[in-house]
């Protein structure tokens, strides 16, 4: 449970450690959330004829995760880039 | 969550306890308002036709199923990233 | 204001009461601003040629909060079949 | 809200309160939002138009009657549903 | 940093004027944020051909915040308004 | 802020802080939703094409300056709205 490596600074308040935790576990569930909203917007019609995925879907769904975390690292790299460029800099 | 130990580990699964209740209150009322979305467009009525309600269950169950599975390979993928990162 | 049942259970904490209280109390708050924001899309125009609702849109509007109390309720039910059979047990 | 006696409706007063004010900004923001989308899309100038100008007000006035409206549907579909549930 | 006048009552205690200013912050977070949103929609398309923003895209922006800004300060004198004359009195 | 005193403004910064992490957060996964959903449409293979891998970098990238850019207007304008507030 350390999706993009937060809590690993040495020498922090257990308050502080609790608090990267929580902020981290928010983060997580939210991404979570917008995955199931995307993919299932993405890979379902809404005729609902069955109460069961069909296999297409299913497949659908399986790449679609993949392909959501990809994107993830993707524009976590993009993040970063930007970030170095200075082109944010004077935002806080 | 390595980096804590047992004593915040524990504040920290009360956290999650609390959590809990609120992300199934959210998959509960955002499973309503999807399906009441995709299904029910009639407003000549008060009462759900039948096919509205044969709708809302097929859109509830199916949901379920498919956020089930989106569940285990988060968990797979999530794992996966991890892994990577430690190298 | 114990719209599913919850704190209904004995013997638990004022802490917990309270806390259980407060999560019915958000989830009631955001059903009720979901149910906003569906009928408004559903039983509305945008062409805003006046402030006030028509006798149509109001005739609209009940209807459709009484429709979304009942999607409530076949939702519920739906959740409580998946639950029992199982399909989701290994979730956590 | 039975459940609870004196002391923690009390408590669980405070706590309505502090939510009133984040709900009213919400229903604020949302509804600026909401009226700003649906009634600005001409962007040759930095100001509003006469148009646009009298569809934000007719929108927010329209929303917050709609809200009304809804609110007073809601506690009766609500009081209904808890009287079921009491039998 | 006081959007709307929020905390500017006098005689009120510290937690209560803490609490206001949270609620002001989350409150122009929130406004940033579905700005930052539908200015997006309303200036871009989504081709993504470059990284850049073109100089109508900027011209866009720029115009899209004033406007958003404008439409606060109306829909703001429109609830006013209609608090006013007491249609959304028997509310709580 | 100004009615803040000394100690009420330490306070407030704290909260400020606790809130930059999670604002931080929440602009990091939506604008990976809104790339994803704005450039992966393919789900015949389980890995990102070259067009999407190029799409979604200019998409994080353009977004991050609209979204710079939209902060300096915002300041602005904020600004220009507190000082016509206190005339």
């Amino acid at each position: 449970m350390s999706f993009l490596g937060f809590g690993s600074q040495p020498q922090i308040s257990t308050e502080q450690k609790i608090s990267a935790a929580e902020a981290e576990l928010d983060m997580i569930t939210t991404m979570f959330n917008q995955l199931l909203d995307s993919c299932y917007r993405k890979c379902f019609d809404k005729s609902y004829n069955t109460e069961d995925l069909t296999q297409n879907e299913s497949l659908c769904i399986d790449r679609c995760v993949s392909k959501y975390f990809d994107a993830n690292v993707k524009v976590s790299e993009s993040m970063q880039t930007v970030g170095r460029s200075g082109v944010l800099q004077q935002k806080k | 969550m390595d980096q804590l130990n047992y004593n915040e580990q524990q504040q920290f699964q009360k956290i999650v306890e609390q959590k809990q209740m609120a992300d199934f209150m959210r998959l509960y009322t955002s499973l309503v308002d999807r399906c009441f979305n995709d299904c029910v467009n009639d407003f000549t009525s008060e009462k759900l036709t039948d096919r509205e309600n044969s709708c809302l269950t097929k859109c509830a169950e199916k949901f379920l199923k498919h956020s089930e599975r989106v569940g285990t390979r988060f968990q797979e993928q999530n794992q996966k990233l991890m892994s990577q990162m430690r190298q």
